[in-house]
C-alpha cells in the first residue's frame, strides 16, 4: 500500500531497493551501544540495548535525565553527533540493515521513512521561519513535488493534524502560534512524507496539560494508521496511554523491559517502583513520595518584629489584583484580572493554571516585585503592595521566593556559601560567626552536606540547586514562601525529594506556601486550597477535594480530564470523563 | 582561503611571492626597437605625487601643473640662460628701474582673446593682489607698476633696480593668464581650469583622481628652448595623482602610467636597469638646509653652531640614505645648480668630532649628563628641530634627519625631532624663535636672489618671516642687496658668493642635501624633458614610439 | 530538558576544552611575557642599539648578525622592534585605559541614570560613534602634536563608544537578571545590589575586552602612523616602523613584513589570552 | 470598528517611533556638526594664516593686511558664536559653504566623492560577508582543531593593519600577477583589491562575532529537527544556522558602513582612488573648515542611515524583533 502512495507522490528520491520492499516500520534493535570519545577515551552512555518494534506498535523508553534515552533515539537515525561511537549487533528497519549506511543514504531515510518529533516546537522548529516553510522543507529535501504543490501539501498536513485555519497558520512563526498548535505543526513536519516509523523524543514535555492530551491523542491516531512509534519520555503517565512495550532506562542500562500494563501495574525492578511511587497526585497527599530522610528545622520566631508577633490573621491577603502589560502597537494585555485570595499561617495555597494564565504575575505581585494596577496585597496584616520599596524592606524578610530556574537567581560569581551568607539578615545574625552558623543550619535543614558550601551553583545538580534556593528562601525565617514552578524542571524522583522536603519543612517551621504550578499532580499533592486561573482571572477556588472531585467550572473539569494517569488502558473512563 | 599553519609560513609565502613577482617584473616597460617610429597622438598617463587645490598658484605642485597650460613671458634654458617665450625681447632701462618686454605677435589665449600688453600688465597687478603669493614675495619691494606702451609692448616699472627680474619671471608662478577669464569667470573656474596660451588646455578635473589636459591645437607660442614648434605631439595628458611612492612605481612597471614624478631613491637603480629613462634635476635655489636660531637658545653662540656643523658626517648620511641618487649639499645658502654657487661655503665643515667637542668645551658646554648629553649651568644641550613631515620633508628626508640626530648625539647634542603635521605647520606652529632651535626647508628659485628672501632683515615695519635664522644682520643683507642690484653677472655672482661664505663662516645655516626633481619615463615615451626653472616635466615635445 | 549538551557530563566537557586550549594559552603567555620584558628592560633582549647608525650595512636582509635585517641607516630592526615595544604597549594599554574609562562612565550613566539623562548620554555615545576617528586623530595631532599620548587619546576616544555600548548592555542585563531580583526580594538596598551584583557582573567581561582592545589599539595606531600621525623619531614604535618601511617594500620586504607580523602577533596573543580569561571567568567557577 | 481603532493606534505608535528615530537622527547630526565645528575652531594657529600658507605652500607668518583680506572674505573676524550660527543656518538650508582652497561649494566637492566612497564601502561589506560566510561555514563547529584554525584565522585577519594588507595585495596581485590594475580608479576591476583590503579585516571581525553564535545555533534543537528531516550538514548551516548567527555581523556591517572612511583613506591612498577619506584628510591638513564640517555631517548622516538600514535588516532576519 505504501508503495502505491509513493508512486502517487511521484516517487522521486526513491531507490529501487526500498520501493520493492514492503515498508512496515518494523524495527529490530539488538546490542546497541553508544559511547562518546573524549581525550581518546570512550565514555559509554548506552549499554547493550535491544528491543523489537512491530508494525503499528509503540515502544516507550522511560528514564530520567542522563539515562541515555535521548542518545538512543538519536542512534536510531544515525545522528549521535561528533565524537560518538555507535555499535550494534543489528539495526534493522524493515529488515534492511541501517547500522552502516552512508551519510547520503541516511539522509534519504530521515524524514522520509523515519519521522522525528522533539520536545518544545518553539525551539525545535526554526524560530525565524513560518511553520509552513519548515513542513515544505521536509518535502523539498526528498524531492517531493513543486514549490506550489508543496505549499498546498503543507496546508493539507497542518489540517490533517488538526490545526484550524491551516492556510493562515502556515504563514506564522512558531512564536506566533500557541503551544499546542506549534507542537502539531512540528508533528506535521515529521509526518510530511508519511514515514513508517516515528521517533518522538519527549513530545509533550513543557506543554500544558490540555495540550498534552491533544498531542497524545494525535500520536495515538497516527499509531492507529499503522505507523510504528518509539516514544521517549521521563514521564510514565505520558507513555501509559500509548505504549505497548516499555523500556525503563537508568545510567545507560535497561533496568526493566516488558509489556506496558505489566511494567506499570506490576513493576519488578525497584527503580521502576520508585519512579511510579514518585509521581505526585491527590492520593499521595500527606505521605512521602521518595525515600525517607531526616532533617531538623527549628523555627526562629524571635525574628518576627515586635508589632507582628501577636498577629494571627492571614499571612498574605490579596484583593482585586489587576495587572495590564502594554503590547507593541499601543494595546495592552490583561495579565491579572481581579484576583483575590488569602493565605493562612502554615497553609499551602496552590495556584494552578496553564501558560499565560497570569499565575506567575500574581506571584510577583504577591512578592511586591511587580506593582498591581489595581487591588492590594497585605502581608501579615500590614500594607505591602501599596507602599514604596524603601518602607517595604523592613517586611521583606517575612516573604521569600523559590523560582523554577534557581541558577539564574544566583549571582554566577558567588559560591553557595556566599549566596547563603548574603541572604542571612544582618540584624538577626550580627556577627560573621553567627551568620556562618546560620548557613550551616540552613544547609542541614535542606538535607545537604556542608562540603557543598564551597561549590559554585553551576557545578551542582538540579536538585541540589533547588535545595540551595530553598535554603536561601528560609534564611530570614520568613512567614511566607512563594514557590513559582519550583519543582517543574526536575526529574520525577528529584521532584519527589524536593516535595517531601517542602512538606517536612512546613511541618516543622509552620511556614506558609504560595505554590504556583501548571502541574495538577503536584498541586493536588501539596496544597490545602487551590486557585484555578485562566486568562488572568480566577475561575474556581476551593479545597483540593472540591477542585479535584467536584470541579464546578468547565475549564477545571477539562483540566482534570486531561490529567494522564498511570493506567495503561487508554480507554478507562476515569480519564475521559 | 588556505589553511594557515602558522604565521611564519604565511610570512615566508608572502615574502617569496613579493620577491618572485618583483624580480621578474618589467610590466609595461617593453623596450621599443631601436628603429622605433614616432606615432602621432596618444595619451600620456603621468603619475604625479600631490594634488593641489588649484591649477595655478604659489605652490611648486601648482607650478608644475600650470606650466603645461599657461605660458610665461620668458623661459630658462638648459644653460640657465633666459630665452624668449611669450616675450620676444626684453631690456632694462639704463637706470635699471624699468623693463620693456616686446611680445610675440598673434598669440591668443585659449579663450580666443589676444596675449597683448594689456593682459600682461593686468597679470602683474593680479599676482601682487593675492593672485599668486609666491610671485608676490619675489616682486614685493621692487615692483611699482606695469604700463602698456602699445599692443605688444609692456613696461614694468620698478622701485629699485632688479637685474634678475627676467630670470625670476621664468618660474611658473609668473604665468600669463587671460585677462578676460580672470575678470569675468568665477574664482572656482579660474582655479580648476585657468585660461592661458599654453600647449595644453584643462579639460576635466576628476578630483581625487586626475586632471585631463587636452592638446591646444592652435598652439603657436612654444618657448625658444622647446624642441619643436606648433601643437604638442600627443593629444592628451592624463595627469594622475598617485601619492603613494610604491604605488607610483608599481603603475609605471605595470604600464598603467608612462611617466612618474618623484622616484624613490631605492627604486632608482632598478628602474634604470630596466630601460626606463630616468631624469633628475637639482632645483636651483635654497637646498634642504638647516638654519640655526641665532636669536634665542644655545645657537646664539657661533661656536655651538660650528660644533653642530662639525659633528655631522652629512655626506655619508645623505649618500647612504639617498642611495647615490640624492646629492649631498654642503652649502647652506643655495644649491649647486644655482648661478653664483660657492664651493668654498659648501666645503667649510667636514666631519670633525674632535673639533666639535673642543668648540663645545670652549663654549662652556663642558659637562655631560648620564646619557652623554652636554650640560651647562645645569641645562642640557637640547635643541628642537621641527620639520613639516610629509609636506616639506619626505620619508628619505626624515631618515636623513634621524641620521643627523644620531651623529649630533655623539658629541653631546640632544636633538629633539618634532614632526609637524601639515595643518599645524602651515598654521604657523614652530615659526617663532622661542619654539625652535633649528629649521629645515628648501625654496626653489632660479638664482641666488633667493638669499634676499631668506636673509633680508626682519624689521618691525617690514617683517621678514622667511628669515628662518631670525638673523638681522645688516652686513649680510648689504652683500645680498648689492648683488641683487648689480647687473654684471660675474660681479653679481661674486657678491652672492660672498654672502654664502658669510653664512657658512658664521654657521648661520648648513646645507644637507639638494632638492631633486626626478622623473621616470617608460621606454615607449620619448622627448620628455625637465624645465630648468623648477624641474617640472615638459610634455610639449613628448611623443610615443612604436 | 534533554538535549545533547545535558547528556554529556558538563564538567568533563569544559575541562577538556580548557586543557586543549592550554597550548594556545601558554603560547600567548610566552609571547606576552617576551613583550613585557622587552618593554621593561629592552637592553636585555636587544642585540644592538636601536638608534646606532651603521651606514655601511644599510638595507641588509635578515641574517645571524641582524635577525630582522637592517633599515636604510643600517639600524638593527630587531633591536628597534624590541625598543619600540614599550611605546607600542604604552599606546595599546593607554588607549585601552582611556577607552574603557570613558566607556565605563558613559555606559553606566546610560544604563543607570534617569530616563532623560540616560537618553542624553545615549545620544552622546551615538555622536561619538558617528564622529570619524580619523578626524579626531587628525585634529588631536594638530593640537597636541604627534606623540604616543596623542595616539592614546585619539584611539582611546575613538574606540570608547563601542565599549560604552557593551558596558551599557552588560549593566542592563545584570539589572534584569534573576539574581538582582532575588536580591530585591531579600530586601537588600539599591546601593548594596549595585555594589554586590550589578557592577561586578557588568565589569566581568571587561577583562576580555581589555585584552582584545590592547592589540586592536596598536593596529589602530599603526594606521595613524601611516597618515603621518605617528610618534616622533627616532622612537621605533611599531606603527612608525611599519610606516617608515613602506618606501622600501619592494627592495627590503623585511622592513614592512616583520613589523606587521609583530603587531599581528601581539594582537593575536593578547586576544587569545583575553578569550581564555573570559572562558575561565564564565565557565571556570567550580 | 475595533480593528480600525487598533490600526489607528498601531499607526500612531509607529508614527511616534518614526518621530523618535527622526529626532534622534537630528540630534546626532547636530551633535556631530557642532563637535566638528568646535574642534576645528579650537585648533591652534590663525585660520587666515593657514589659508594663505596652504595656497602658497609656505609656512610663514603673514602680514596683517594679507590676513585682513582673508578674514573679511570668510567672516573669520566675527565672534565664534556668530560664525557657528551662520554655519548652522547654512546647514539647515543645505548650504555647507565654500571651500577655502578650491573655491567651490562643499556640497559639490562631497557630491563628486560620495559615489566612489559608497561603492567601495558597499563592495567591502558584500565581500566581507562572502568571505566570512564561507570561512565560518567551513570551519565553525567542526571539532576542536578545525574550529581552532578557523578562529585563529579570524583573529589574525581582524588584526591586519589596512596599509600592510593593501600594499601586499597590491604588490602580489596587481604588480606581480597582473590580475588587477595597480590604480584603483573608478572601474569595476579596480574596485576589487581596495575592497578586499578593507573586507579581509572586517570579515575577521564579523567572523569572530558570528562564530560563537554559529556554534551555539548548531546546538539548537531546530538544527536537529532539520537534520532529522533529512537535511545535510551544509544545508543546515546555510539555510538555518547562518540566519540565526547573522545579527552580530549585521551590527558590525552597519558600523563599518559609517567607519570605513578611516580605513578608506589608506586604501584610497594605496590604490589611488578618489573618495571622501582623502578629501577629509586633505581638508584637515589644509584647515579647510567648510569641507571638514561638511564631511563630518555627511558621515554622521551615513551613520544614521546605516543604523536605520541595520534596524530594518534586523527585522528581516529575525521577524520576532518587530515587537521590540
Amino acid at each position: 500500500m505504501t508503495t502505491v502512495i509513493d508512486l502517487d507522490r511521484g516517487g522521486a528520491g526513491e531507490t529501487g531497493e526500498t520501493a520493492t520492499r514492503e515498508r512496515t516500520g518494523a524495527l529490530i534493535v539488538s546490542g546497541l551501544t553508544v559511547a562518546f570519545v573524549r581525550n581518546g577515551q570512550q565514555h559509554p552512555v548506552v549499554h547493550d540495548l535491544s528491543f523489537e518494534l512491530a508494525r503499528g506498535a509503540c515502544v516507550a523508553i522511560v528514564g530520567e535525565s542522563g539515562s541515555g534515552k535521548s542518545v538512543t533515539a538519536r542512534a536510531l537515525v544515525g545522528l549521535t553527533g561528533a565524537g560518538s561511537v555507535v555499535r550494534s549487533d543489528s539495526l534493522l528497519l524493515d529488515e534492511q540493515d541501517i547500522s552502516a549506511l552512508s551519510p547520503r543514504a541516511w539522509r534519504s531515510i530521515r524524514g522520509r521513512r523515519i519521522g522525528f518529533i522533539q520536545q518544545d516546537a518553539l525551539v525545535s522548529l526554526d524560530p525565524l521561519r513560518p511553520v509552513g516553510k519548515e513542513i515544505e522543507e521536509a518535502l523539498r529535501l526528498h524531492g517531493w513535488g513543486t514549490r506550489a504543490t508543496r505549499a498546498r501539501k503543507a496546508v493539507d498536513l497542518l489540517q490533517s493534524v488538526g490545526v484550524p485555519l491551516p492556510e493562515r497558520r502556515a504563514k506564522q512563526r512558531p512564536d506566533e502560534l500557541s503551544g499546542g498548535l506549534r507542537q502539531r505543526a512540528l508533528i506535521a513536519s515529521a509526518l510530511a512524507l508519511d514515514p513508517e516509523l516515528i521517533i518522538a523524543d519527549e513530545p509533550t514535555t513543557a506543554l500544558d496539560v490540555t495540550v498534552q492530551a491533544q498531542v497524545l491523542a494525535l500520536l495515538e491516531e497516527t499509531k492507529a494508521r499503522g505507523v510504528s512509534i518509539v516514544l521517549i519520555s521521563h514521564d510514565l503517565s505520558v507513555v501509559a496511554q500509548l505504549a505497548d512495550t516499555i523500556l525503563v532506562m537508568r545510567g545507560g542500562h535497561i533496568v526493566e523491559q516488558g509489556d506496558a500494563r505489566q511494567v506499570l501495574e506490576h513493576p519488578r525492578h525497584e527503580y521502576t517502583r520508585s519512579l511510579i511511587a514518585a509521581v505526585p497526585s491527590e492520593e499521595t497527599r500527606g505521605r512521602h513520595l521518595g525515600p525517607d530522610f531526616e532533617i531538623t528545622a527549628t523555627p526562629h520566631p524571635e525574628q518576627i518584629a515586635e508589632d507582628l508577633r501577636d498577629y494571627d490573621g492571614p499571612v498574605l491577603e490579596a484583593t482585586g489584583l489587576v495587572k495590564r502589560f502594554p503590547l507593541p502597537g499601543g494595546s495592552s494585555q490583561l495579565a491579572v484580572n481581579g484576583v483575590t485570595f488569602s493565605l493562612g499561617r502554615g497553609e499551602t495555597l496552590g495556584i494552578v493554571g496553564e501558560s499565560g494564565s497570569g499565575k506567575s504575575t500574581t506571584g510577583r505581585i504577591a512578592l511586591a516585585l511587580t506593582a498591581p494596577d489595581a487591588g492590594e496585597v497585605r502581608l501579615l496584616g500590614q500594607d505591602w503592595s501599596s507602599i514604596p520599596e524603601s518602607r517595604r524592606r523592613r517586611l521583606r524578610s517575612r516573604i521569600s521566593v523559590v523560582y523554577q530556574d534557581p541558577l539564574s537567581s544566583f549571582d554566577p560569581r558567588w559560591n553557595t556559601e556566599r549566596i547563603l551568607l548574603d541572604a542571612v539578615p544582618d540584624d538577626a545574625y550580627p556577627t560573621a560567626e553567627a551568620k556562618r552558623g546560620r548557613v550551616r543550619e540552613l544547609v542541614a535543614q535542606v538535607g545537604l552536606p556542608e562540603e557543598l558550601l564551597q561549590r559554585f551553583p553551576l557545578r551542582l545538580s538540579g536538585g541540589q540547586r533547588q535545595r540551595i534556593a530553598i535554603a536561601r528562601a528560609l534564611a530570614p525565617s520568613p512567614s511566607v514562601i512563594v514557590l513559582d514552578e519550583a519543582v517543574s524542571a526536575l526529574d520525577v524522583s528529584i521532584q519527589a525529594q524536593i516535595l517531601d522536603l517542602l512538606t517536612e519543612l512546613q511541618k516543622q517551621l509552620g511556614v506558609s506556601y504560595l505554590f504556583i504550578s501548571h502541574d495538577l499532580g503536584v498541586i493536588s499533592h501539596l496544597s490545602d486550597r487551590v486557585l484555578v486561573m485562566k486568562d488572568g482571572g480566577v475561575v474556581e477556588h476551593g479545597t483540593v477535594e472540591q477542585i479535584f472531585h467536584n470541579p464546578q467550572h468547565a475549564y477545571t473539569q477539562q483540566l482534570i480530564a486531561s490529567l494522564p494517569s498511570l493506567d495503561a488502558d487508554p480507554h478507562r473512563d476515569t480519564i475521559r470523563r | 582561503m588556505p589553511t594557515m599553519k602558522s604565521i611564519t609560513a604565511t610570512s615566508i609565502a608572502l615574502g617569496l611571492a613579493i620577491a618572485v613577482t618583483l624580480s621578474g617584473c618589467a610590466g609595461g616597460g617593453q623596450a621599443p626597437a631601436t628603429d622605433a617610429k614616432r606615432v602621432s597622438g596618444g595619451t600620456i598617463v603621468y603619475g604625479h605625487q600631490q594634488e593641489p587645490a588649484c591649477v595655478f598658484g604659489g605652490w611648486i605642485e601648482q607650478a608644475y601643473l600650470s606650466y603645461q597650460v599657461i605660458d610665461n613671458l620668458v623661459s630658462l634654458d638648459a644653460n640657465h640662460k633666459v630665452v624668449p617665450w611669450l616675450a620676444e625681447t626684453w631690456k632694462p632701462s639704463d637706470d635699471q628701474l624699468s623693463w620693456t618686454f616686446t611680445l610675440k605677435k598673434g598669440v591668443t589665449f585659449t579663450d580666443g582673446t589676444p596675449v597683448d600688453a594689456a593682459a600682461v600688465a593686468y597679470n602683474f597687478d593680479y599676482w601682487l593682489q593675492g593672485g599668486n603669493s609666491t610671485a608676490e614675495v619675489w616682486l614685493q619691494g621692487y615692483y611699482r607698476s606695469a604700463e602698456v606702451v602699445d599692443a605688444t609692448t609692456v613696461r614694468i616699472n620698478l622701485l629699485k633696480p632688479y637685474p634678475r627680474l627676467a630670470d625670476n619671471l621664468t618660474q611658473s608662478y609668473f604665468g600669463i593668464q587671460s585677462e578676460k577669464a580672470l575678470t569675468t569667470r568665477s574664482k572656482e573656474e579660474n582655479c580648476a581650469a585657468p585660461i592661458g596660451s599654453g600647449a595644453f588646455i584643462v579639460e576635466k578635473w576628476n578630483r581625487g583622481e586626475d586632471i585631463i589636459l587636452k592638446r591646444n591645437k592652435n598652439y603657436t607660442s612654444p618657448p625658444a628652448n622647446a624642441k619643436h614648434t606648433g601643437a604638442a605631439y600627443v593629444d592628451t595628458i592624463d595627469w594622475k595623482f598617485i601619492s603613494d611612492p610604491t604605488t607610483r612605481v608599481a603603475t609605471l612597471r605595470s604600464g598603467e602610467t608612462n611617466a612618474i614624478y618623484d622616484v624613490p631613491a631605492i627604486e632608482w637603480k632598478n628602474l634604470e636597469g630596466q630601460k626606463y629613462q630616468l631624469l633628475k634635476y637639482v632645483t636651483p635655489g635654497r637646498p634642504q638646509q638647516i638654519s640655526f636660531n641665532t636669536a634665542q637658545g644655545p645657537f646664539t653662540d657661533e661656536k655651538v653652531r660650528q660644533a653642530f656643523a662639525y659633528s655631522l658626517n652629512r655626506r655619508q648620511i645623505v649618500e647612504t640614505i639617498g642611495r647615490g641618487v640624492i646629492p649631498y649639499e654642503g652649502n647652506g645658502g643655495v644649491s649647486q645648480t644655482t648661478p653664483g654657487y660657492s664651493t668654498k661655503a659648501a666645503d667649510l665643515y667636514s666631519y670633525d668630532p674632535k673639533k666639535a667637542n673642543s668648540l663645545l668645551d670652549a663654549a662652556g658646554w663642558n659637562q655631560k649628563d648620564s646619557s652623554g648629553y652636554r650640560v651647562k649651568d645645569g641645562k642640557t644641550l637640547e635643541v628642537v628641530l621641527p620639520y613639516g613631515a610629509g609636506s616639506i620633508i619626505n620619508a628619505d628626508g626624515a631618515s636623513i634627519l634621524q641620521g643627523v640626530q644620531e651623529q649630533a648625539k655623539a658629541v653631546g647634542f640632544k636633538v629633539k625631532l618634532v614632526p609637524v603635521p601639515q595643518s599645524a605647520f602651515f598654521g604657523g606652529a614652530y615659526s617663532k624663535p622661542a619654539e625652535r632651535d633649528l629649521a629645515v626647508g628648501y625654496w626653489t628659485a632660479v638664482n641666488a636672489g633667493i638669499l634676499y628672501i631668506n636673509w633680508r632683515q626682519s624689521l618691525p615695519d617690514d617683517p621678514n618671516y622667511n628669515n628662518a635664522a631670525f638673523l638681522n644682520d645688516p652686513t649680510l643683507e648689504s652683500y645680498i642687496l648689492q648683488a641683487n642690484s648689480t647687473s654684471d653677472v660675474a660681479e653679481q655672482n661674486a657678491l652672492y658668493q660672498k654672502a654664502q661664505d658669510y653664512i657658512a663662516e658664521h654657521a648661520l645655516a648648513i646645507g644637507v642635501y639638494d632638492r631633486l626633481s626626478t622623473l621616470a619615463v617608460s621606454p615607449s615615451l620619448k622627448g620628455v624633458w625637465q624645465e630648468t626653472a623648477q624641474g617640472g616635466p615638459v610634455f610639449y615635445d613628448a611623443y610615443f614610439v612604436k | 530538558m534533554t538535549s545533547l549538551r545535558t547528556v554529556l557530563p558538563a564538567g568533563a566537557a569544559s575541562r577538556s576544552i580548557l586543557r586543549a586550549a592550554a597550548t594556545g594559552l601558554y603560547l600567548s603567555i610566552t609571547v606576552l611575557a617576551f613583550f613585557a620584558v622587552a618593554a621593561i628592560v629592552p637592553g636585555l633582549l636587544a642585540t644592538h642599539s636601536p638608534t646606532a647608525l651603521d651606514l655601511s650595512h644599510s638595507l641588509e636582509g635578515p641574517s645571524w648578525q641582524h635577525w630582522f635585517g637592517t633599515d636604510e641607516s643600517g639600524r638593527d630592526l630587531y633591536s628597534r622592534v624590541v625598543y619600540g615595544t614599550r611605546e607600542s604597549l604604552a599606546i595599546g594599554i593607554g588607549a585601552t585605559a582611556v577607552s574603557i574609562s570613558i566607556a565605563l562612565v558613559l555606559g553606566s550613566i546610560a544604563a543607570l541614570a534617569r530616563r532623560f539623562v540616560a537618553g542624553a548620554v545615549n545620544r552622546v555615545i551615538e555622536i561619538l560613534f558617528a564622529f570619524p576617528t580619523l578626524l579626531l586623530a587628525l585634529l588631536l595631532v594638530a593640537v597636541l602634536g604627534p606623540s604616543a599620548m596623542t595616539q592614546i587619546v585619539a584611539v582611546g576616544i575613538g574606540t570608547a563608544p563601542g565599549y560604552a555600548r557593551i558596558i551599557r548592555g552588560q549593566i542592563l542585563s545584570a539589572k534584569d537578571s534573576g539574581y538582582v531580583e532575588a536580591a530585591v526580594a531579600l530586601g537588600h538596598s539599591r546601593r548594596r545590589i549595585l555594589g554586590a551584583h550589578i557592577v561586578p557582573n557588568a565589569v566581568r567581561p571587561l577583562v576580555a575586552i581589555i585584552t582584545l582592545s590592547i592589540g586592536q589599539s596598536i593596529v589602530w595606531a599603526s594606521s595613524l602612523a601611516f597618515l603621518g600621525l605617528g610618534v616622533a623619531p627616532p622612537a621605533s614604535e611599531w606603527g612608525a616602523l611599519l610606516d617608515a618601511g613602506r618606501t622600501y617594500i619592494t627592495q627590503a620586504w623585511w622592513l614592512i613584513v616583520i613589523p606587521g607580523l609583530v603587531i599581528v602577533t601581539l594582537a593575536l596573543a593578547a586576544t587569545t589570552l583575553g578569550k581564555h580569561i573570559q572562558n575561565i571567568l564564565e565557565k571556570g567557577e567550580k | 470598528m475595533a480593528a480600525a481603532t487598533r490600526t489607528a493606534r498601531v499607526g500612531a505608535a509607529r508614527l511616534g517611533l518614526v518621530g523618535r528615530k527622526l529626532l534622534s537622527a537630528v540630534i546626532v547630526l547636530w551633535g556631530s556638526a557642532t563637535a566638528a565645528f568646535v574642534a576645528q575652531a579650537s585648533l591652534p594657529g590663525d585660520r587666515a594664516t593657514v589659508i594663505l600658507n596652504i595656497r602658497a605652500g609656505q609656512a610663514v607668518e603673514r602680514t596683517s593686511t594679507e590676513l585682513a583680506q582673508i578674514n573679511a572674505q570668510y567672516g573669520l573676524q566675527d565672534p565664534l558664536v556668530q560664525q557657528y550660527f551662520r554655519y548652522l543656518r547654512g546647514l539647515l538650508v543645505g548650504d555647507l559653504g565654500v571651500s577655502y582652497q578650491q573655491y567651490r561649494p562643499v556640497t559639490q566637492i562631497i557630491g563628486e566623492q560620495l559615489a566612489p566612497t559608497i561603492i567601495l564601502t558597499l563592495t567591502t561589506i558584500v565581500l566581507a560577508w562572502i568571505i566570512m560566510i564561507f570561512w565560518v561555514t567551513l570551519t565553525a563547529g567542526r571539532g576542536r582543531r578545525i574550529s581552532g584554525i578557523g578562529s585563529f584565522v579570524d583573529t589574525v585577519t581582524a588584526g591586519l593593519p589596512h596599509y600592510w594588507l593593501g600594499i601586499i595585495l597590491l604588490l602580489v596581485f596587481a604588480l606581480g600577477l597582473g590580475w588587477f590594475p595597480v590604480i584603483g580608479g573608478s572601474g569595476i576591476q579596480g574596485l576589487f583589491l581596495p575592497a578586499l583590503t578593507l573586507a579581509i579585516p572586517l570579515a575577521g571581525f564579523m567572523g569572530q562575532a558570528t562564530r560563537t553564535e554559529f556554534e551555539n545555533s548548531l546546538e539548537q534543537p531546530f538544527v536537529l529537527s532539520a537534520r532529522m528531516r533529512g537535511m545535510g550538514d551544509l544545508g543546515v548551516r546555510l539555510r538555518h544556522v547562518l540566519r540565526h548567527s547573522a545579527l552580530p555581523a549585521v551590527t558590525l556591517s552597519g558600523w563599518a558602513l559609517g567607519a570605513t572612511i578611516s580605513g578608506a583613506v589608506i586604501v584610497e591612498t594605496v590604490f589611488t582612488r578618489a573618495g571622501i577619506g582623502k578629501v577629509l584628510t586633505t581638508a584637515v591638513n589644509t584647515q579647510d573648515l567648510p569641507v571638514v564640517t561638511g564631511v563630518v555631517v555627511l558621515i554622521a548622516a551615513l551613520y544614521v542611515i546605516a543604523n536605520l538600514v541595520v534596524d530594518a535588516i534586523y527585522i528581516l532576519i529575525d521577524p520576532r524583533l518587530t515587537s521590540a
